[in-house]
């Protein structure tokens, strides 16, 4: 059993966001090339050092609708929208990746953002 | 929204879904007066399919932004940046805007004298997202430097301003609120990116009635 | 300035010309009690030749890090982090340090009560360059958020920590001042990044002479 | 003849400092090489944002010595240690950089920093 550390007291959590975002490509993307796609326009705009800061994590991608949700650090959401907004392509096809909107749950970005893209 | 400098029709079509109000812009390199009938043609047909129209001057004789200028073409002017003389000329010359004075260059292509104009003249300074996108690592750094120095130039003489894609294909365009976070990765606060594809955009547009 | 884990011969040449003391790590993986004897030997050839010296536990077994401990070897124990139930054995034993406590995992390795326990009993935490240095972009980044969080954990809870190399070569050798900007890449302040390469190694040190 | 913007106000100017630096590889590296390092280090750890924001600037690297000047804005000079810090090769060949130290001027670092190194 690989044992994970305790949740840390609420001082001492990261604060984290949530951004729903949506995907317009050449071709429709899989999970897996949207996921590396994410972490390579990070490392790409902000760096191992702003990477590290922004604590981007990707959460989940709906391939039918090619939209996804990714998580990262609260103070770095604007740095994190900019490292998408120059983004130009995903595994060699063309693509823009559009953000729908920011929230603090998984559970109100889809109520708020996801619904009309078909997210329960 | 209002997304002030989109070059391409498919692109447009794109952008129309995501702002409130796009113009077109098209390009004109001239290193010669240029037929202005047969432009004056062309603009009209490009009024009747996208409305609203903007002429994008790209040449390195001053003389003949003034001389488009003055033919009053039912188009805002626009004059694209790179060249020291043709930026300054441009902002003489109270052309509607001022596109990437940065573009190419070694430096900013702005400085405190020139933003001033800038703001006495009612020029707006575009930021363009585009030639960022097209551009390597190594030149993305180079350009958002300048870019932020421009920023700060026009923020503290207050000159007009406008971000924009400058798209030149639909790949090129964003969505406003993704259009803002270059604004706010060159040192703008949230209202003033906003204001960036708002409030000044109203401002250039409205001289388009006039 | 104190550099406390540097693990091969050339890279302690180097380290001693930066550094005012250098500490010699002698890496141990174990699965079994080793041959105490031999080891003592080996320990004690260590000494004449580096003077100051450490071992470096590496195990998946927590009760041999209690005997090891228990042999008074005359050198630091270190134990290399990565696995919760050795990170926290190593701190419930009380060990002179616990190295990289994120080494190879999904999360950070430690955690409030690991923290407390950490400053509790004394152990302290080591923030070690080389890993960093031997991975790719993705990995680094993600090395450099857990470490981030370990070293937020540390300084709530008042734990000892200092920086280090870690270096198994010459070239992870890196100059003081260059190591604290780890620390401040980290979250340290200038004061506290010069603390973790004097003052708290020097308290570590402190125990080699008993 | 090609323009240059006028020199800005001391309020609006970027607040830079100069970093003396040593480089110790496996071979002598040539002055473009080094150039090209700093600005891939910076590119690698920093991100295209952070590096704009950084400022950093190639000044001078004397090969003999095998040390050399780089600028950078003030508030950016431990992100740019850090980032030398993490460079590990040079070109295909193993290197560390060292940092001499920080000035205001040029001419303060090279009396500082650089004399043992035999600059000028």
């Amino acid at each position: 059993m690989s044992e994970r550390p305790k949740t840390l007291p609420p001082t001492l959590r990261d604060k984290q966001r949530y951004i729903a975002f949506q995907v317009i490509g050449e071709r429709a993307f899989k999970k897996d090339e949207i996921k590396r796609a994410i972490w390579d326009a990070s490392l790409k705009t902000l760096g191992e050092l702003g990477t590290a800061k922004a604590k981007v994590w990707f959460i989940k991608f709906d391939e039918k609708s090619q939209t996804g949700i990714l998580r990262c650090d609260r103070k770095y959401v604007e740095e994190m929208r900019f490292a998408l907004t120059m983004l130009t392509q995903i595994n060699g096809s063309k693509a823009i990746v559009r953000t729908l909107g920011v929230s603090g749950t998984i559970r109100r970005l889809k109520m708020k953002f996801l619904k009309d893209f078909g997210w329960k | 929204m209002i997304e002030l400098d989109v070059r391409d029709e498919k692109a447009y079509e794109l952008a129309k879904e995501w702002y409130d109000d796009v113009v077109f812009t098209k390009k004109l390199v001239l290193d010669r007066s240029p037929d202005y009938g047969k432009l004056k043609a062309e603009l009209k047909e490009l009024r009747e399919k996208y409305g609203k129209v903007a002429l994008l001057l790209i040449t390195k004789k001053p003389s003949l932004i003034r001389e488009v200028k003055n033919k009053h073409l039912k188009a805002l002017i626009y004059v694209q940046g790179g060249n020291l003389r043709i930026n300054r000329f441009a902002l003489e010359s109270k052309v509607d805007a001022l596109i990437s004075p940065e573009l190419g260059r070694k430096d900013s292509g702005l400085d405190h004298i020139l933003a001033r104009l800038a703001a006495k003249n009612n020029v707006a300074i575009g930021f363009s997202l585009a030639p960022l996108l097209r551009a390597n690592p190594y030149e993305r750094a180079n350009i958002l430097k300048f870019m932020m120095r421009n920023w700060r130039l026009i923020e503290k003489y207050k000159a007009p301003r406008f971000l924009t894609t400058s798209a030149e294909n639909m790949w090129e365009i964003r969505a406003p609120r993704d259009l803002m976070s270059l604004g706010i990765a060159l040192g703008m606060d949230i209202p003033q990116a906003k204001a960036s594809l708002s409030f000044y955009p109203e401002g250039i547009l409205g001289r388009l009635e006039k």
